[in-house]
């Protein structure tokens, strides 16, 4: 059966399952003992579910360390921000071990953390920072959009063998849409057509995508198609989708959160302007944040983020391009 | 500094002791209405607020330890600091309500006060990290070889971080003049201490962690200013002499939540209930903890050690809520900044 | 004068220049009175030259506080790897302070440290990790390829009133190369065209502007005559020397020694898939290393790094692209 | 597990000291064609290799202490673990020399030596990170609820890392078995442990910082197998029994220089001279720690005391050796690995 229910409830149902499915899976951070998290170590007792110091490079190094020794842990850092303290366990330890003991070792183990809460969080708070995530060998990337998606990849990462970082978007939080009952896997690699089109494809990731649609929805009144993706995992990267749909519509807009250089979008363009090259008949223009910290007051901080007004002048942009070469 | 100058330095007179009441009331009529405002004005403040509620005998008593040229850092939790230090509370209320008029022009928001030019160095909004800021601001005052120390305020919970405790070794072998407060509230939101700290856990106060580093390390009553003003002015004292640093557990108990709840769009923020309420149902402790409230507390002191009457005591409250209620008017009545300022000072 | 000398020396005359012209700089890091640096300590003084205990999260946050009381830190960082335990105060703290105290605050330091040390180092110290620091905001990032650049470059980022990561390459340590006497100044942001050409535009940083360079002469033999640009600062990234290279060229190789999703490379391709569209006679490709953590054993090292080979069959392919679109 | 348990687990019976005495001598010679190599076999060793060498007491005398199940951890100054556990030393040296037939097959080096079946987890090259994950396989030991423990190993420095401080905590906390093993050679690459610790520049033991977890710290000398045997038994059986974890402060010597020359392509690997006479010039403090040896010091105690013949002793110094000569010819004459080889492994 297929509920309505929030983002963060779909996560929390995911963990849920997995952790009465397989006793291995463990839950540590600072706020799994939390209002609303209750059920967790009521029904799977302390051992398996721990509250954490605020330390987090001791609960992501302790998650490794049991990973190596058999258990699944997944670790709720909070915020994408906090990992930052325990970068090096995140991006030059467990990633890294199945490869440099040349197999011997598996590190299962869930990063779960939320990023992009431009919601007058400010400057240290606020960060879309997956992109510092991007491209590290061994190291798995979720970026679910709706409440099946979170739910789905959330799974899916438990049961990898190897690091995922999971990174819910704290603006979606409380969206709700529909979630399948029960076991509900979304694989990894594997983007998302979350809108079909003809005209133009346009990517996006996170909360970006609800922006997207809603473009995709104003432009489709102007006659202009468009295709919305959703990666759903940033690594890995799905780039057969995206050129399957750029051989279609020759036309490509990318939507991201993050600053342009640290983007997601950035890492596209760059795969469809070598492998998709000569589908396009237009730029590849990327409609991401401006290149600042996050202010604290709304007028600023709206003003360097994509929304929907940037979106429907890019796809207008590269629809008017002129197609060619000199 | 002589034995002498330390203690004639921690014996203060009428009018500082005043003045410090002075500055624990403006702390306390400000946090009221940075939380009235929640109710009477919702939107205008937005993303995470922190209120010093509780730690204002601490707060002031610790900033009555130190001289001009010295400097502050601290954390999110940084309401209290700059008002002790004279920063003008209207630009401060104008900053949390993000106006181009604020402290910080509405870039940096309740999380982030800075007020240079008076040694408020600023603020981390990640646990721990301002404690190796406020080292290397030491490490500067030693360089300048003027005796200027540098006070460095963070709470319980970031003794946890890693950060804590490599400053705190590079202080002490450096005998860099700074001195460390701990703010121990009991809580790190809304985990009790003895559920995050292993000191605290075997019954030992944080500050045997001192002991790791080899220097002195105190645990004090933080609701007394007058306690408070002496440990720091011996640890100050004793920075500026150059013999290093001191790590000072100043116990409070916060009066408020941790923060304000934490609303995705579409719910709307408040002040919640405090954890020990909300969160374990204790209302003998929390309730036992307004009852020490350490400005009615230290109000009744002065009265009772005739340094204030009873009308000073309410033209002190009256000037402060007149003076928050300036502050809110001014904040209120502050354009927000231009949204293109967002690509200023990106780039100093 | 320009006399020869080896790219660490040139940092080293750099960094002592700047401490003899400015008091207010000062040199600390775990190795900073280690043979060869005695210099340091005997004409600064143990105040301004100071050995730091292995702390990098310390170092850094010291380093950032000196700077906001007024001090111009340099900390020698050692390797890229180091300043992941450390990240948090290197993306997250002083490059917002400035923005964020609505410009009172200026954090004037400059971390050094060396990356792709791929001589067998294994899987924790070769990382190519400087794509980890583009798109931070109030972060700039030095990536110097010769001598001369190397002192050029230090000298801008010690006198720079922003934090500046500065990455030096560990095989380049020993390679000489004319370095200016005296002040030497290269700015931040101008790329430098280390080769002029006509037919592909290569762009390489750090070590690959070497193996590109090496490719460009092999070229020249089959009458292909190979632009190589060296953006030389990474942050800021000198998009408009590229953009008119290609406006010429038609044609653009990039070449990295990082993986492809955490690269240079990946941000310049973005950049002209969306400002040089129309220049573009063949699709953009990459020469990154590949996808894989750097194992210990030469035979599997070499295998994943770009090389001459791989840069020549590059461009030759580029070279031999259908131009125009479908 | 009785105090009578305790006691008994820690004196050892003759065969036990041989096989310990055994072990060391294993190591040492791993070592000694280790180093040999750069000389003998240039450019056959790679990047960065850092040796056990005066450490052999420390090392046995710990692994002594532990039985089948349980589990050790390290960094990537990691020869000694494995060979003690029983790793075959060909497979060792073949990946020291980048072989197909290496322990890892030529991915890990000699810094990233793993033995999973034998209960090795692995290393970390960066320092102090390695503390948090034997933390958390104590973690999974308490969970399987079978007693078992974790020794943890690192260096002096590793203990200025953030990663100590907050894996202690926690560890103390969680009551986790797990024994931290801190091999103090006073030097972390070439700075002193004074210059770099505040314990330490204050004239006291490191093991003090336990103190700052509420957890038994001792300081041992970590040249005598038996002290550390002991040590380390009496902090198993504590962690064993759930009352948590020990820090153990173990003093030893580096006989060779942190590690091989840093160099830069054209440069030849080589093993330099130790640090108290490259850098200090202390002549005088090398020779002591040479005369000072845990190798043969154990072996004259071991002849003193009647437990083994000169004959044995020298017949196990051959045996060793050959052993060794084995593992040399057996990783040079193992192939390189495959170059695509590079791309399995990424995931598992
Ligand atoms: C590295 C990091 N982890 C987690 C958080 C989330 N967080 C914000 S405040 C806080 C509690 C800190 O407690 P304490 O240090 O005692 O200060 P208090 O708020 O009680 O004054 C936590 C966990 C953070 N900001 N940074
Ligand atoms: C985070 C980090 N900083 C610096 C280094 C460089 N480094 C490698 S070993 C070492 C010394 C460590 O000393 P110690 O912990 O005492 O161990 P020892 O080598 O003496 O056994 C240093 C500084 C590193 N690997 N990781
Ligand atoms: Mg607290
Ligand atoms: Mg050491």
């Amino acid at each position: 059966m297929i509920r309505d229910m929030p983002y963060i409830a779909a996560i929390n149902e995911a963990v849920y399952l997995e952790m009465a499915r397989d006793e291995d899976v463990l839950l540590i951070g600072q706020t799994v003992t939390e209002e609303h998290n209750e059920a967790f170590e009521r029904d799977f007792g302390p051992n398996r579910v721990r509250v954490t110091p605020i330390s987090e490079t001791a609960e992501i190094g302790v998650a490794a360390g049991a990973a190596i020794a058999g258990k699944r842990p997944v670790v709720d850092c909070t915020m994408a921000e906090f990992l930052l303290v325990a970068m090096e366990q995140v991006v030059n330890e467990g990633n890294r071990f199945h490869y440099m003991s040349g197999g011997q070792v598996k590190v299962p183990m869930v990063l779960k953390a939320g990023y992009g809460f431009t919601a007058g969080w400010a400057g240290q708070h606020t960060g879309s920072i997956y992109g510092l995530f991007m491209g590290v060998p061994g190291l798995k990337v979720a970026l679910p959009s709706t409440p099946a998606d979170a739910k789905g990849l959330m799974a899916t990462a438990i049961r990898d063998d190897n690091p995922v970082l999971f990174l819910h978007h704290f603006l979606l939080l409380l969206e709700t849409g529909p979630v399948p009952e029960g076991e509900h896997l979304v694989p990894f690699g594997v983007a998302d057509v979350k809108r079909p089109g003809s005209d133009v494809t346009l990517v996006a990731t996170g909360w970006t995508v609800h922006r997207a649609l809603a473009a995709a929805g104003r432009l489709a009144a102007d006659g202009i198609d468009v295709e919305v993706i959703d990666p759903r995992t940033i690594a890995p990267l799905d780039i057969e989708t995206i050129l399957a749909s750029v051989a279609k519509t020759g036309r490509l807009v990318l939507v991201d959160q993050a600053t342009r250089h640290a983007s997601v979008a950035t890492v596209i363009a760059g795969e469809v302007a070598e492998h998709g090259f000569s589908s396009l008949r237009a730029p590849i223009v990327q409609v991401t944040a401006m290149d600042t910290t996050i202010a604290y007051s709304k007028t600023m901080e709206s003003f360097v983020l994509p929304d929907e007004e940037k979106i429907v002048a890019a796809v207008h942009e590269v629809v008017g391009a002129r197609t060619g070469v000199a | 500094m002589t034995a002498t100058d330390q203690v004639s330095e921690s014996v203060l007179d009428i009018s500082r002791q005043v003045e410090m009441y002075r500055h624990m009331v403006r702390i306390r009529e400000f946090e009221e209405r940075v939380k009235r405002t929640f109710a009477e004005h919702p939107g205008v403040i937005r993303g995470h607020t922190h209120l010093a509620d509780g730690a204002e005998a601490s707060i002031v008593g610790s900033l009555a330890a130190i001289r001009p040229g010295d400097q502050v850092i601290a954390t999110y939790r940084c309401h209290g600091y700059p008002i002790a230090l004279g920063t003008d509370t209207s630009a401060m209320m104008a900053e949390i309500f993000g106006r181009a008029t604020g402290l910080c022009k509405g870039y940096g928001g309740s999380m982030h006060l800075v007020d240079l030019a008076r040694g408020f160095l600023g603020t981390s909004g990640i646990v721990g990290q301002s404690i190796p800021q406020g080292t290397g601001a030491a490490y500067a005052a030693q360089l300048r070889g003027r005796g200027e120390v540098v006070l460095t305020f963070f709470g319980d919970g970031a003794s946890k971080q890693g950060a804590f405790h490599e400053s705190l070794n590079l202080a002490a072998l450096w005998k860099l003049p700074v001195v460390y407060v701990m703010e121990n509230n009991s809580f790190s939101v809304e985990v009790r201490t003895e559920e995050e700290d292993a000191n605290a856990a075997a019954g030992e106060p944080l500050a045997t962690k001192a002991r790791a580093y080899s220097i002195p390390g105190v645990t004090i009553d933080g609701s007394d200013p007058l306690v408070v003003h002496e440990a720091v002015a011996i640890a100050v004292a004793r920075a500026r002499s150059g013999a290093g640093p001191t790590l000072i557990e100043s116990k409070v108990y916060r009066l408020s939540a941790h923060g304000n709840s934490i609303a995705p769009p579409g719910v709307p923020l408040h002040f919640p209930e405090h954890e020990a309420i909300a969160r374990y149902g204790d209302v003998a402790e929390y309730e036992a903890a307004k009852r020490g409230d350490p400005v009615p507390k230290f109000r009744a002191h002065l009265v009772e050690q005739g340094l204030l009457s009873v009308a000073e005591g309410d033209s002190i409250l009256d000037n402060a809520r007149a003076e928050m209620q300036r502050a809110v008017d001014f904040a209120l009545s502050s354009p927000l900044p231009e949204a293109s300022a967002a690509l200023s000072y990106v780039y100093a």
